[in-house]
């Protein structure tokens, strides 16, 4: 066990070390962040003064050496956009996607996986084949799209939901919820169906597809066999068998929302990660791009170990494996 | 009464507290409701005192300013003498990232406690100009909070002064998040009588120009600033709102490449380097078109490099180059293309208002006399990085001489050759030996007049020469709720010491 | 048992077909009719395929879509059978009917611990809470006599052996105390002593509760055991009904009369199976002439020499601990086993049901890796300390047909595709057309039409699945094969007739198979040395005939007396 | 004697119904292959060429469609607000946006799942080097590596014209990153379908690993990718939009499905619904139709499911 989650650690590092290199590589290629951060009227001279304040005038290997360095010792830097320690923003903003991505997976399960199985129950019905069409023009719609239209109808035309922002937030330490507030719980619900749509989709479909072909085994032939209630065989005995791509996909969902939630929270703007990487990517801020990535590699690392072990607890048959 | 409140929205945020930290207009605007400098920008644009009372040139490199008195800051230091050099020192430091707002100056020096002298490098006629974007901090302040040192944004480099604001302005700020929101409440000490009547500003950044709309319109803002254009016939139409609009200082122009080759081209001669050709691309662009279709009236057309209100306008040179693509046909067959010739077009796509609708036209217009567009949009970020280092054919560019608001920035940026300090944005390497000589000129002419009139001949070389091709004023465009006045400023500044709200 | 009582299962002329996917329809009964008293054993016997499963499903309204009941009636406690709602009024399956599928490997959801599959039904059915759910499980288990209950209970399908998960679903089917059993070959993968057991409990059911059961089966000497009548099917028709006694002395009908005669003997050994009607004749016949014609004598070790070696065998399975690399339970399989293998020999493997059986063909088939020892082929380690890894040749040589002949087809694949795969690989064939002449070859070797290359595996019955993957393993032409249980869902006739191929193909090529089987009576008629296992050890060894006649394990003496022959038919003992 | 009687029913069958289709897959089959079809032969159907710089007028910009009160006759869909005939540049652009998104999607699909194989199959070492590269690959936004495929690209053929290469360079950028998510899915199938007796079957007769791999195990395991598939060609079409706005995707003088929607949306305050909403129907339309007839398929591939209907 313990030696299992070592190699899991190891190789977090190994993958974090390989995404910073690979940054670094790529930040040549998103742009220079002198540019953004000189005056209109700057000098040449000016310019270059600041290109070599920001170490940007060194070869890439030479600024990644630094960077690996202040990363060992604990310093992942200032962003240039907002004077802050990277740090301190990462964990200004966790709390508000964190909420945000919780929301929107809950109502992702909720609502995918009982209406996959409904389609895969019905599957030329007339219900399924609506809920279908809907989920897909839902996802044929750009985000942005999807968003406008929901605040229009539900913050302008009604006056329902506030438009933009997380309403209220409560303080609890280093946590700051907009759970515990009308304005706050208010403010959620656009955006979290708006980042549910996509998921919800997915979710559905994929359910229903595996469920489909659940549905025709042995073994649920032997459960109808021995009476057991539909309910209990399709959402107990059935789903579960069809839950493994639900579960990788759930989990590839809830880390790609938790870094990239850009579409979404650009347009509630939404105080979290995803505002903060898409506006250090417009402004390029190499700190904050940089720290970020790392966090992200190992968010991942951390959510498909997570992922891994979810499977054994699933499927007893990938236990011996694992062992 | 009750507590009158501005709620409103821009798409960019507040970098830091630290005015020196950074170079940005938009941070730069925000502060100036907390911290005040020597000289202010009023109602027109013209300096006029604040910190400062009166100012002379004592010397030609020296200028003597006196103080104000009775002036508290926030929290309740007095302001003296001492601020004032505490400040510039810290300015002039060298990890200042605002440093070069003030290159020309030296130091400053403390005559008594009402009194500063500021020394520059030589005459330098734009002193006033610099220093409306200096603002004044508490030197106990900064001592108790060890923030003598400057922040800065390049190198990384916090103090306290970076997320607290210790000022003499109008507001103190009350909190501030990024991203999230940034809430500035009124500053009942203030040294100058208000005109607004607010007690509480909230700042809250919408990076979406659609969502901020929304937000105006549902009611959960009182201005946002800007207001995109392609919605503003929208808001106008609403009932309970307004767009107020105005041309600004910032300037749309192509920039043409005077280097021996063509990105599109390579290997033969740059067509671009002949004058014919110039002009023929100038006359080939349908202005009237693109104002009226792209920019829906509100833009300016502009045949010079600056703005009406800036030092250097002349209407003289500002008439129509005039929309003729058979002489366009014409002046390129002259030139040698009768058949025109191969050139890339380069634009960002989210820096300027409806920029890359304008290179679509534009490009369109030009294949139609012959010149065969290639056009290539991107973002900012990747796009100036690009500019700077010379890589475009023709590009767009947009200028507003800010800081300074003086056409000298134009000629010291764009039309100089990229040397001693000067043309820092002229990567595309025009250069003509009587504008470098009326530059260096005007660069320390202490006399107005004759200042103002080499700028004039200079940019009227600049046309004639069609060193860039100028396109139009661009509007500010905001809107408010009924009930709320804003002044505007032609440099987009949002200086909401003159708003009120009902 | 009062005659006032309605018939438990009443089925009137009944045709049930299968729409095929080319238009075509396919009757797999036509016309059967069976009636079963309260109390009574009544068993379904006939040809692999000839419709059997497609009754007990018919019953049970589960039929395979897209099979539909064509005609006839079905009563249950004399209630009709609804073919639009797939029930028959108030009766309520699992409760009032049990079900016992002919494939246990598949009947059991992989994902849930057999505890919890055979709670549920309980507490659904019986209302009863976790607890007594809990304890009646038990109870279940222990009746039908699978060792270790409790730890069994915690167990999920795929660590159970093929009889141990066969006993689950017994307990399942039975765990509600159902008033009609649909036990389709319920003991195929049971030794002698479990499936006596297995057996003494069901007539205990139908004599002491009344519970009428439909028991379909191959095996005449459970028939003859157990049943009280039996009717016999041949290609979707009853050819013959009656009383057990009747009908296994004087059958009538030719088919009846030809399968009665084809039941191999326990007593004595003969030089063939003795299958029905004419063995030469027919297109299988000619196909196996063929695959003995082709057949070539392989360059072997000289017959006698050994081919096989398994040196101090054993295996441990872990269980429990999902977390990833947490330590588990480590339950010892196969235990210190070693035995030899001469080339063109048959080597039989017998023993209880979860003795290890299965692990040794694995461990020989190279799927499962021993804990310690080694196995040889001809010499070089395949599998455990020092084994090479397995190329071509090697792998070419040993084959295994495996045990459950439901999962190891792959239900996405054509049977045509399926069986040139080892053609086609080992370039057995020239040509593509040749090796589909080869496989409609293989498919009628085993008794199969050709043109079943056609159909996906889920079209076929059990016995026909288990024919489809031993001509697939024939198809890779090995040397050695591994025979899981090659017969267990087969007819005695169509058994035979695979098992006299076997044969042949030893003769004329040196083939040596190592042949896993619960029916002594085949063992001893095939094997030439037979080793006999109990709780993952071997507990004897001995060339076949001695080993019948004199056996000297106590374990083994009781298996021997314990199989069910035709001898002792229910009917005349009880009388008697 | 024999019973597999060809019960008699000789009725003549149309091709349709012997492909078995239900009427909505054969419409939703049509409708996709029509607007498929429309796209490829864009330079011969639509009235106008957008791509042509020369061919569009700024004051035809912005008019409604044709059948409006106001419209053009000249333009049937209206205008954008460039002045060119929308039509025109549907057809064009859907030409780009299912070149791209098919592409990107294919390329994602394929590399995805021969990686989801491998780890799923061999587990161990192999197993970690994939899914931590996976992960490495995941830790990268879309727009990210879009920015460094293209700035490499640009770095290798500095002459390059935008206008061809961005197809290629787009196609790269998504299914770089999109590959992990069918590697996932396809790994997490393969691990249970190692373990069944069918792949143990196989691996006896000795078949070599890619061939058990692609011939048994896959059949069973792209179920999911299909879904998943289906699902990403409208995920692609928007992301290439987006990449596009980036500059580095297709230039704005050739703009593709998604570019219209969101150059459109721009404009929907305003009044000027067309631009978003004919190119926003074509997508929706497109990708349900190509859902319809994934589903389909998958349910073809089903065996057990085939005869039903
Ligand atoms: N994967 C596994 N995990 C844990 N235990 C297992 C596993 N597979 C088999 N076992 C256990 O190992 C023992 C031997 O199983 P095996 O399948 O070899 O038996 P067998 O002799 O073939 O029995 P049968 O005749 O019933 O098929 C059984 O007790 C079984 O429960
Ligand atoms: N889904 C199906 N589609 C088409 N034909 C089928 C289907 N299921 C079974 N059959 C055919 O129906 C016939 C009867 O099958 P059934 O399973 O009832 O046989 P059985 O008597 O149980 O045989 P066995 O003893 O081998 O299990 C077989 O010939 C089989 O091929
Ligand atoms: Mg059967
Ligand atoms: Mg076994």
């Amino acid at each position: 066990m313990f030696k299992v989650l070592l190699t899991r650690l190891g190789q977090a590092a190994l993958v974090m070390l390989v995404v910073s290199a690979v940054s670094f590589v790529m930040f040549r290629y998103v742009g220079d962040p002198v540019a953004s951060m000189s005056r209109e009227n700057a000098s040449a001279e000016e310019k270059a003064e600041l290109r070599r304040a920001l170490g940007l005038d060194q070869p890439v290997v030479v600024q990644y050496g630094r960077f690996l360095q202040r990363t060992l010792s604990g310093d992942l830097g200032i962003s240039y956009r907002n004077q802050r320690p990277v740090t301190q923003l990462i964990a200004e903003r966790l709390p508000a996607t964190l909420e945000l991505v919780l929301v929107a997976t809950i109502l992702s399960l909720s609502l995918g996986i009982p209406l996959g199985v409904l389609c895969a129950l019905k599957p030329n019905g007339a219900a399924a084949r609506v809920v279908q069409a809907l989920s897909l023009i839902g996802i044929s719609t750009p985000t942005f799209v999807t968003g406008i239209v929901l605040i229009l109808v539900f913050a302008v035309s009604l006056g329902w939901l506030p438009s933009f922002g997380r309403g209220e937030v409560v303080d609890l330490g280093w946590w700051s919820t907009g759970f515990l507030t009308l304005s706050g719980l208010k403010a959620l619900i656009l955006p979290g169906i708006t980042l549910a749509l996509y998921q919800l989709t997915l979710i559905m479909r994929l359910v229903r597809a595996e469920m489909i072909d659940v549905l025709s085994s042995d073994y649920i032939r032997f459960a109808r066999a021995r009476g057991l209630p539909k309910r209990y065989i399709h959402f107990r005995l059935a789903l579960r068998n069809a839950l493994m791509p639900v579960i990788t996909v759930t989990g590839l969902q809830i880390g790609s929302l938790i870094a990239f939630a850009i579409v979404t929270e650009t347009v509630f703007q939404w105080p979290g990660m995803g505002l903060l990487f898409i506006q250090a990517v417009s402004f390029v801020d190499i700190p904050v791009m940089a720290a970020y990535l790392l966090f992200v590699g190992l968010l991942f690392v951390l959510i498909n170990t997570v992922v891994d072990i979810l499977y054994a607890v699933v499927d007893p048959r990938l236990r011996a494996r694992s062992a | 009464a009750e507590a009158k409140t501005l709620r409103w929205s821009s798409p960019t945020d507040i970098t830091t507290l630290d005015p020196y930290a950074h170079t940005e207009s938009f941070t730069t605007s925000m502060l100036h409701h907390v911290f005040d400098p020597l000289v202010r920008r009023g109602r027109n644009l013209e300096l006029e005192p604040a910190l400062a009372v009166s100012w002379k040139t004592v010397k030609p490199d020296t200028w003597r300013f006196e103080l104000r008195r009775d002036v508290k800051f926030h929290n309740g230091n007095p302001f003296t003498a001492d601020d004032v050099v505490a400040s510039i020192n810290r300015l002039l430091d060298p990890g200042a990232r605002a440093r070069g707002n003030i290159a020309t100056v030296t130091g400053a020096q403390k005559v008594d406690d009402y009194t500063v002298d500021i020394v520059t490098k030589g005459p330098y006629p734009l002193l006033l100009n610099d220093l409306a974007g200096v603002y004044i901090m508490d030197k106990e302040w900064m001592e108790a909070n060890d923030a003598l040192k400057p922040g800065n944004i390049a190198t990384g480099v916090t103090t306290a002064a970076s997320t607290q604001a210790n000022g003499t302005g109008p507001f103190k700020v009350e909190s501030y998040k990024p991203d999230a929101g940034t809430v500035f409440v009124v500053n009942p000490n203030w040294w100058d009588k208000p005109r607004h009547n607010l007690d509480r500003i909230e700042f809250k950044p919408i990076k979406s120009d659609a969502t901020r709309v929304a937000a105006l319109l549902s009611g959960e803002l009182d201005l946002i600033a800007p207001a995109p254009l392609q919605d503003l016939q929208r808001i106008g139409s609403s009932s309970g709102f307004k767009v107020i609009e105005e041309p600004s200082l910032r300037l749309i122009m192509l920039s043409l490449n005077f280097r021996p080759e063509l990105k599109a081209m390579p290997g033969q001669k740059n067509p671009i380097l002949d004058l014919k050709v110039r002009q023929a691309m100038w006359h080939a662009i349908d202005f009237e078109a693109i104002k009226k279709r792209v920019m829906r009236d509100k833009s300016r057309n502009t045949g010079t490099l600056v703005a009406p209100p800036v030092p250097g306008y002349s209407k003289d040179n500002d008439g129509p180059f005039g929309y003729d693509p058979e002489k366009a046909k014409k002046l390129l067959a002259e030139a040698g293309y009768p058949s025109g010739f191969k050139t890339k077009l380069n634009c960002p796509n989210d820096r300027y208002i409806n920029d890359e609708q304008i290179c679509v036209a534009i490009a369109s217009m030009w294949t139609k006399v012959g010149i065969q567009t290639e056009l290539q949009t991107e973002s900012r970020a990747t796009y100036f990085p690009r500019q700077d280092r010379g890589e475009f054919d023709v590009s767009m560019v947009g200028w507003a001489t800010l800081p300074p608001m003086d056409g000298f920035s134009v000629l010291a940026s764009l039309l100089t050759e990229q040397k001693e300090g000067y043309g820092g944005s002229n990567a595309s390497t025009y250069s003509n030996p009587q504008i470098e000589e009326l530059t260096r000129k005007a660069a320390v002419e202490l006399d107005e007049e004759k200042r103002r009139a080499m700028l004039v001949e200079a940019l009227k070389i600049a046309r004639d020469t069609v060193a860039y091709i100028p396109i139009h004023q661009q509007p500010v465009a905001w809107a408010v709720r009924d009930g709320v006045e804003v002044p505007q400023f032609p440099d987009e500044y949002v200086r909401l010491w003159f708003a009120t709200v009902k | 048992m009062s005659a006032a009582q309605p018939p438990v299962l009443a089925i009137d002329a009944l045709r049930v077909e299968y729409p095929l996917a080319n238009g075509a329809v396919f009757t797999a009964v036509e016309n059967a009719s069976i009636v079963i008293q309260p109390g009574e054993i009544h068993a379904l016997v006939g040809e692999s395929g000839a419709g059997k499963t497609t009754i007990g499903n018919a019953v049970m309204g589960l039929l395979e879509k897209p099979g539909r009941i064509a005609a006839g009636t079905i009563r249950i406690g004399g209630k009709p059978f609804d073919p639009l709602k797939g029930s028959a009024e108030g009766v309520v399956l699992g409760r009032d009917i049990g079900a016992v599928f002919q494939d246990p490997m598949t009947s059991l959801n992989p994902l849930f611990t057999v505890e919890s599959q055979l709670t549920e039904t309980m507490r659904t059915h019986l209302r009863l809470d976790r607890e007594a759910a809990r304890a009646r499980a038990l109870e279940l288990l222990n009746a039908v006599g699978i060792p270790e209950p409790e730890r069994r209970l915690k167990a999920y399908p795929h660590q159970l052996s093929g009889g141990q998960r066969q006993r689950v679903v017994i307990a399942a089917a039975l765990s509600c105390d159902p008033k009609l059993v649909v036990a389709d070959e319920p003991t195929t993968a049971l030794d002698v002593s479990v499936q006596a057991q297995i057996l003494a409990l069901l007539r205990d059911l139908a004599d002491r509760r009344g519970i009428g059961i439909l028991l379909v089966t191959h095996n005449m000497g459970v028939v003859a055991q157990i049943a009280d009548r039996v009717t016999i099917m041949h290609r979707g028709r009853v050819v013959e009904s009656g009383p057990t006694a009747e009908v296994l002395r004087r059958p009538k009908a030719p088919y009846a009369r030809a399968l009665i005669g084809a039941v191999p003997r326990i007593d004595a050994r003969l030089d063939r199976f003795p299958v029905l009607g004419e063995e030469g004749k027919g297109r299988a016949a000619e196909a196996r002439a063929a695959l003995r014609a082709r057949a070539e004598r392989m360059d072997l070790p000289a017959e006698g020499t050994p081919i096989l070696a398994v040196e101090n065998l054993c295996v441990d399975y872990v269980t429990g601990g999902w977390l990833p690399g947490s330590a588990g339970h480590r339950f010892r399989a196969v235990d210190n086993v070693s035995f030899t293998v001469r080339s063109g020999e048959v080597f039989g493997l017998v023993g209880e049901s979860g003795c290890g059986k299965t692990t040794i063909a694995n461990v020989v088939a190279g799927l499962v890796r021993p804990t310690s020892g080694r196995v040889l082929y001809a010499g070089t380690a395949v599998a455990g300390e020092g084994a090479a890894r397995r190329t071509g040749p090697l792998r070419q040589a040993i084959q295994m047909i495996f045990q459950d002949p439901y999962s190891s087809l792959n239900g996405r694949l054509r049977i045509g595709s399926i069986l040139a795969e080892p053609i086609l690989f080992y370039r057995l064939a020239a040509t593509r057309a040749q090796a589909d002449e080869d496989v409609a070859r293989l498919i009628e070797a085993v008794g199969l039409e050709a043109d079943a290359a056609q159909r996906f595996p889920h079209a076929f019955s059990g016995g026909q699945r288990q024919r489809l993957s031993i001509a697939r393993a024939l198809g890779a032409r090995p040397k050695l094969i591994v025979c899981d249980e090659p017969t267990s869902s087969l007819d005695v006739s169509v058994q035979a007739q695979i098992l006299n191929l076997l044969k042949d193909l030893r003769d004329a090529t040196g083939l040596t198979l190592l042949l896993i089987s619960h029916d002594l009576a085949v063992v001893r008629q095939m094997c030439d040395r037979v080793a006999v296992m109990r709780r993952g050890t071997l507990v004897e060894e001995a060339a076949s005939e001695s080993l019948f006649a004199a056996p000297q394990h106590p374990y083994t003496k009781e298996l021997i007396s314990l199989v069910p022959t035709l001898d002792r038919i229910r009917g005349e003992t009880q009388a008697a | 004697m024999n019973t597999l009687a060809s019960a008699p029913r000789p009725v003549p069958r149309s091709l349709l119904s012997r492909i078995g289709a239900p009427i909505s897959v054969i419409v939703a089959a049509a409708l996709a292959l029509a607007i498929v079809g429309c796209a490829l032969m864009a330079s011969w159907i639509a009235p106008y060429d957008p791509t042509d710089l020369a061919s569009f007028e700024l004051i035809n910009a912005e008019l409604p469609p044709s059948f409006t009160a106001d419209g053009d006759a000249r333009f049937l869909l209206g205008t954008d607000n460039q002045g060119r005939d929308l039509l025109s540049a549907m057809l064009y652009g859907a030409r780009v946006s299912i070149a791209i998104g098919g592409g990107a999607v294919f390329v994602a699909a394929t590399l995805g799942v021969v990686m989801g194989l491998l780890a799923g199959y061999f587990g161990g070492k192999v197993d970690a080097v994939i899914m931590r590269i996976a992960d490495v690959i995941l830790s990268f936004p879309t727009i990210l590596l879009a920015l460094l495929v293209s700035g490499i690209a640009r770095a290798l053929f500095p002459n390059a014209a935008t206008a061809e290469w961005a197809p290629l360079i787009l196609i790269c950028a998504i299914a770089i990153h999109e590959w992990v998510q069918y590697a996932r899915t396809v790994r997490a199938a393969t691990m249970v379908e190692t373990a069944k007796d069918y792949v143990r079957a196989a691996k006896v007769i000795g078949l070599p690993s890619w061939r058990i791999m692609l011939r048994h195990i896959l059949p069973n395991v792209m179920s999911p990718v299909l879904v998943i598939a289906t699902i990403n060609l409208a995920a692609a079409v928007l992301t290439e939009a987006t990449l596009s706005f980036l500059g580095v995707g297709m230039p704005p003088t050739y703009p593709s499905l998604g570019t219209l929607i969101r150059i459109g949306n721009e404009f929907v305050f305003s009044g000027i619904w067309w631009i978003a909403l004919f190119p926003a129907l074509t997508l929706v339309i497109l990708v349900l139709a190509v859902n319809i007839v994934g589903d389909w398929l998958r349910d073809r591939f089903n065996p057990k499911l085939r005869v039903k209907r």
